[in-house]
């Protein structure tokens, strides 16, 4: 494990990541180490002989002054340059990525795959596909860490934060958390298990069937009401919903905002934050009435209202084409399902 | 009249005046100072004390010595303690409050009183602060963030936030009577540009500690008001935000490390001219050098949340100038290695400590390049990584600094000389034990092992092995001095009033100094480090 | 000193302004004119802060270091503000 | 009339004219530290100001207009006589002093009055955030925000104003102890700083609640 981290990188991110490192290791090193030398040997070339000596009084020297201003400073810049676009490519995830809806809570993850597969501290992803993971949290802040991809994005109550990676080697991966999150905050490791295509089916294969997210999504939309008034031909009392998802939308204050997954979901724990214009908000607050998974499955539903009722939505849901709504929902092996979840204390 | 008779009764500071009352009432900031040594003596070792409990336990992967929930508590003391009661105040409420004074030719702070009050007030934050963990602790970390500490921690979080909220108070007193001070109080001649190094970074970290301190009481404020009466601020199921929360934290405690390793550089930019007996190389850089930090220093909070849901932009932001921030610490590194060189070098103990300050203060400030650059902080953030690095900061800079600063010192504030001998065994004792603890760190981090981890995966055993050994040869290498300096204060050699051959206006006063500091107010003619002066008594004129 | 430093009659122009000032604001803040309306109230503020400052607080017969000291706090409460903001402003690009 | 025996000159300094210029810079750092307290209130202010525009908007729209206004006049009348007792310190008028410093007692004394007045209209009206808080309309979750910081932010302005009344009553009984000449003077100087701070703060505190919603009135 140790060792496959430091010299195979399992991922393309992590071995630009690697490259990025050791090449700042090799640039700090050696400067680090010239300094040294150069205040060892100062110190032993120059140890004072006598009491009385008096060295060459040197007040300083401008154009040396200068040159280690600005060549740190260039220096500075090409790996803020570097690094930068690195993070470019860690924060910004394909369009085609496989989406993974994480829920965080105290001290455990629960991952959901968009054909409806629960699992628990473990996903199960085929090499050579982007997943992208769309998190939030049920309580604290945590964060969502793995080492051998060289990831790692906080989990924020009452938000979706994203990060994405692509296996490219098969393996377990170690899952961590890495913000604080309480008592057995060290205790919320999980893995990622990346396997090939044929191993993958396998063990889909293997799983209990369970509705896809957008399906159940689906009969939460119709159980909690929505579909009374936000009609899909555009004459309901209020917004319709069809291809909403990344849609600009204009608002009452006259601002516009993009209808990602943190304003959908806000439009539903909060309908009244950010009113669409030209509608008057009729909507209850769904603020303690949804769990994060009921919300989860309502957002993946929503998105998946493509420009017309019913046609499944391209871009969120685009790399699993054949099994998307169809495709009987499974759960990873050992990994019960959990529905709905235990109400927090505050 | 013969010298022994003279060094004898001649009434100096700490004879002047006898008794426990004249100490606690004292307004000599030289005595102040010494009030001060006690109390972050004591909060050193007890956050040390802390430190080596949580390194025992991760002598194993499991948990064998303590639950998780008693070593959550720990390191959140720990960090509290080391910050606020030990870092914050090490160097400029010691040493800072005995020489800044000294040094611009003053025979006081501009506001004794204050200065006086300030020890008063950190000690009843500390005291809450040790109440809090006495009753059972606090495990939120010291940074406090919500909704966790607000909303979900069942711990004494109120009481070890008004612990610092009070301390912070201090902090505020200490840095106003610094900048006042250096700015009213100087003696005649004394111009900017003659100031020693000492007081450039004294006046940076006062700058900072006046205008960083009074955001950190407020957001511990917000965040006990939240706590208490459970209204939202903060916590997103009551509207609030929480990342908010982490750019008040960090608009103060970015900077604050800045407050904890200015007065480390101050410290080494008097030792280095001092042993190598060459002026400090480049004085007006060093000078800017130190107010830039300063200044920079408060545009760069945001690159301790590259993950934490800040926007991309904002990011690139931050980062761009972080790295502006690292160029004028650079430049300190850079003109400290020129004065050594074709210098005259000794190897008394204040200059190992020296040496050792540049080569670990080198390496963790370049650690800090690996952070800053956006996409290599996406892995190694929140992990041992971190860790290593700011302890690099901080206890290879700031400690190897006052500890240096102390032994250098030392012969003016007490009149006597530590045992040398000993003195060089424990520096490097501290050196190599040092090394060990935080060196496997950096590697714990690469591969992955996050920080506040009770147990571990058993892939990090070794190296954390590795950290607990080297913590342990590191508590030697700190209760040694402890010892031979208490022992030296009385059977130490008589040192007079200028061992080191120094050339600062505080080493033509007496050892120990009068309490007025100066017989008659000093006039000062010339630049600083002026070691010419000392042609003729080095018998070279 | 026995000079005093600003004279009763500045004194008296000086509060005459600020409740003069104080009534503008009031009325300006009936009219609805969108986020004109938090620009015009906070620039009355800044203004009426600034006459404080001069001519109650003497700020302009004070020596370039408090003038510095002034000046050092609002930048850094802007900084503080600024940057914070920008971060909230630019999450949704 | 100058009595040498008052002016104290203190043992770390040099000249009068040190010691009252030390002691002023002194008095202005503490004044930005000052700025940095609220500072982080008006930050999140800010913040969640962009966040509800609406919500703060009308929750503005909710405050006592007539009372906020009449509360600023004072406060600024209490600045006034403020800077009176100043300029009598400076004139060394000894009996104008103790007139001047108690009248701006009185006047802070009404503000604060005033303010509490205010706060027990809104317990009355149930704006104090909470489990009993309530607000009508849409924006009720999100206003509360909006009375939290109001509740905090004028609350820390009034025990500011608390302890003014503290350094003010003090000054009165220094001068009536004689400590107080033309010469010397500079603690009623330093307490007019803080009073005229004080009175800053609020002219912002009055823009950003009690402004912002007045054009909602008779909507």
């Amino acid at each position: 494990m140790t060792a496959a981290l430091l010299f195979l990188a399992p991922s393309r991110i992590a071995a630009e990541y690697d490259w990025l490192f050791w090449i700042l290791v090799t640039i700090c090193g050696l400067v680090a180490l010239a300094i040294a030398t150069f205040i060892v040997f100062s110190a032993i070339r120059y140890h004072r002989r006598s009491e009385n000596e008096l060295p060459p009084q040197i007040r300083g020297n401008i154009k040396l002054e200068l040159t280690w201003t600005v060549v740190p400073l260039i220096i500075f810049m090409g790996m803020f340059a570097w690094g930068a676009t690195l993070y470019f490519d860690i924060e910004r995830p394909p369009g085609d990525a496989t989406e993974i809806y994480v829920v965080a809570k105290q001290w455990m993850w629960k991952l959901q795959a968009p054909d409806g597969r629960r699992e628990i501290d473990e996903l199960h992803v085929p090499v050579g596909r982007p997943v992208k993971l769309i998190m939030t949290s049920q309580d604290v802040i945590h964060s969502f860490f793995v080492p051998a991809f060289r990831i790692k994005q906080d989990v924020l109550p009452n938000r979706y934060t994203t990060i994405w990676f692509q296996p490219d080697k098969p393996g377990k991966y170690h899952l961590f958390c890495a913000e604080y999150c309480g008592m057995k905050h060290s205790g919320m490791i999980g893995y990622i298990y990346a396997m090939e295509p044929r191993e993958y089916s396998l063990w889909l294969a293997q799983g209990g069937a369970e509705g896809s997210l957008a399906s159940t999504g689906e009969k939460l939309f119709h159980q909690f009401g929505c579909a009374n008034c936000h009609h899909f031909d555009g004459h309901g009392p209020c917004p319709d919903l069809k291809g909403l998802y990344r849609r600009q939308v204009l608002i009452t204050t006259g601002a516009t905002v993009v209808a990602d997954e943190s304003y959908i979901r806000e439009s539903i724990v909060d309908p009244g934050a950010k009113i669409v214009a030209g509608f008057t908000n009729y909507m209850p607050v769904f603020k303690d009435r949804l769990t994060e998974d009921q919300l989860v499955a309502l957002i993946a539903y929503i998105k998946a209202i493509g420009p017309e009722p019913g046609t499944q939505q391209p871009s969120s849901a685009g790399d699993v084409p054949q099994g998307y709504g169809a495709q009987p929902g499974i759960t990873g092996p050992g990994t019960p399902g959990v529905s709905g979840d235990q109400p927090k204390a505050h | 009249m013969t010298p022994v008779l003279e060094t004898a009764v001649a009434p100096n500071y700490l004879n002047e005046t006898h008794g426990i009352r004249s100490w606690l009432l004292t307004l000599d900031h030289k005595r102040i100072g010494i009030l001060y040594v006690a109390s972050i003596t004591v909060f050193f070792f007890l956050g040390g004390l802390f430190a080596l409990l949580m390194r025992l336990e991760l002598l194993a992967p499991r948990a064998w010595l303590l639950s998780p929930e008693e070593y959550n508590k720990l390191f959140t003391m720990h960090g509290i303690i080391m910050v606020w009661f030990f870092l914050i105040p090490s160097i400029p409420n010691t040493l800072g409050n005995f020489f800044i004074p000294m040094m611009i030719g003053a025979n006081d702070v501009a506001f004794p009183k204050l200065n006086l009050l300030s020890w008063y007030v950190f000690n009843l934050g500390g005291a809450i602060t040790v109440f809090a963990l006495v009753r059972g602790g606090v495990d939120t970390g010291w940074t406090f963030y919500t909704p966790f500490s607000t909303t979900y921690s069942t711990t004494y979080v109120t009481a070890a936030a008004l612990g610092i909220f009070i301390a912070g108070f201090s902090s505020i007193m200490t840095g106003l009577n610094f900048i006042a001070t250096i700015h009213r109080m100087r003696a005649p001649g004394m111009t900017w540009f003659r100031l020693p190094m000492f007081i450039w970074s004294h006046y940076a970290t006062s700058l900072i500690l006046v205008l960083a301190t009074p955001v950190l009481a407020i957001t511990l404020l917000m965040m006990a008001v939240e706590r208490i009466f459970q209204v939202g601020i903060f916590d997103p199921a009551l509207g609030g935000d929480p990342v908010l929360f982490q750019h008040m934290f960090w608009f103060y405690s970015h900077p604050a490390v800045y407050i904890m390793v200015l007065p480390g550089m101050a410290v080494i930019s008097e030792i280095v001219p001092t042993f190598s007996r060459k002026p400090l190389f480049g004085y007006t850089f060093v000078a800017l050098a130190s107010m830039c930090i300063a200044v920079i220093g408060f545009l760069v909070w945001g690159h301790h949340m590259f993950v934490a849901g800040l926007s991309v932009y904002s990011a690139m932001g931050f980062s761009f100038l972080s790295y502006l921030v690292a160029v004028p610490s650079a430049i300190k590194v850079f003109n400290w290695s020129a004065t050594m060189y074709k210098g005259s070098i000794s190897w008394d103990t204040p200059m190992l400590y020296a040496i050792g300050f540049i080569g670990l203060f080198t390496i963790g400030g370049m650690t800090g390049l690996f952070l800053a650059a956006l996409g290599v902080d996406v892995h190694v953030t929140d992990t041992y990584f971190v860790i290593a690095h700011f302890h690099y900061i901080m206890v290879g800079g700031t400690v190897m600094a006052f500890l240096g600063g102390i032994h250098y010192f030392w012969p003016k504030i007490t009149g006597r000389l530590y045992p040398e001998g000993l003195a060089r065994l424990s520096a490097l004792i501290v050196f190599i034990g040092f090394n060990l603890t935080f060196f496997p760190q950096f590697v714990l981090g690469y591969l992955g092992m996050p920080r506040r981890y009770a147990v571990y995966p058993i892939e990090f055993h070794m190296l954390n092995v590795l950290s607990t050994a080297g913590a342990s040869i590191l508590g030697v290498g700190y209760v040694f001095p402890l010892f031979y300096l208490v022992w030296s204060w009385k059977y130490g050699k008589k040192s007079g009033p200028n061992p080191w051959r120094a050339t600062g206006l505080e080493w033509t006063s007496d050892s120990p100094p009068p309490k007025e500091n100066f017989e008659v107010t000093p006039v000062v003619t010339g630049p600083p480090y002026d070691f010419e002066r000392m042609r003729e008594e080095l018998g070279l004129g | 000193m026995a000079e005093p430093t600003v004279s009763k009659r500045t004194y008296f122009f000086t509060f005459l302004s600020l409740l003069g000032l104080t009534l503008l604001t009031t009325l300006l803040g009936f009219l609805d004119i969108g986020s004109l309306n938090t620009a015009i109230a906070l620039g009355l503020a800044t203004v009426k802060a600034c006459l404080i400052a001069a001519f109650f607080m003497h700020a302009l017969h004070e020596s370039r270091t408090v003038r510095v000291v002034m000046f050092a706090g609002v930048i850094w409460l802007l900084i503080m503000i600024s940057l914070t903001v920008v971060d909230f402003m630019s999450r949704s690009w | 009339m100058a009595e040498p025996a008052t002016l104290i000159l203190r043992e770390q300094f040099r000249t009068p004219v040190q010691q009252r210029e030390t002691a002023t810079l002194g008095m202005w750092i503490f004044l930005a530290t000052e700025v940095m307290l609220f500072g982080g209130l008006f930050l999140a202010f800010t913040v969640y100001r962009m966040y509800n525009p609406a919500a703060f908007i009308q929750g503005s729209a909710d405050m006592n207009i007539m009372l906020g206004a009449i509360n600023t006049a004072v406060l600024i009348g209490s600045s006034f006589t403020m800077a009176l007792a100043v300029h009598s310190a400076e004139t060394g008028d000894r009996k104008l002093l103790t007139a001047f410093l108690t009248s701006t007692m009185v006047l802070g004394a009404v503000f604060l009055a005033i303010k509490f007045t205010e706060y027990y209209l809104h317990y009355l009206d149930r704006r104090v955030p909470g489990p009993g808080f309530s607000f009508p309309g849409p924006e009720a979750s999100r206003a509360e925000m909006f009375f939290v910081l109001y509740f905090i932010m004028t609350g820390l302005h009034a025990l500011h104003m608390f302890i003014g009344e503290g350094i003010l009553f003090s000054m009165i009984l220094r001068n009536r102890a004689g400590s107080f000449t033309a010469e010397y003077h500079t603690p009623v100087e330093l307490a007019g700083l803080y009073w005229h701070f004080v009175d800053v703060i609020w002219v912002f505190l009055f823009a950003i609640f009690y402004i912002e919603g007045l054009h909602l009135h008779g909507k």
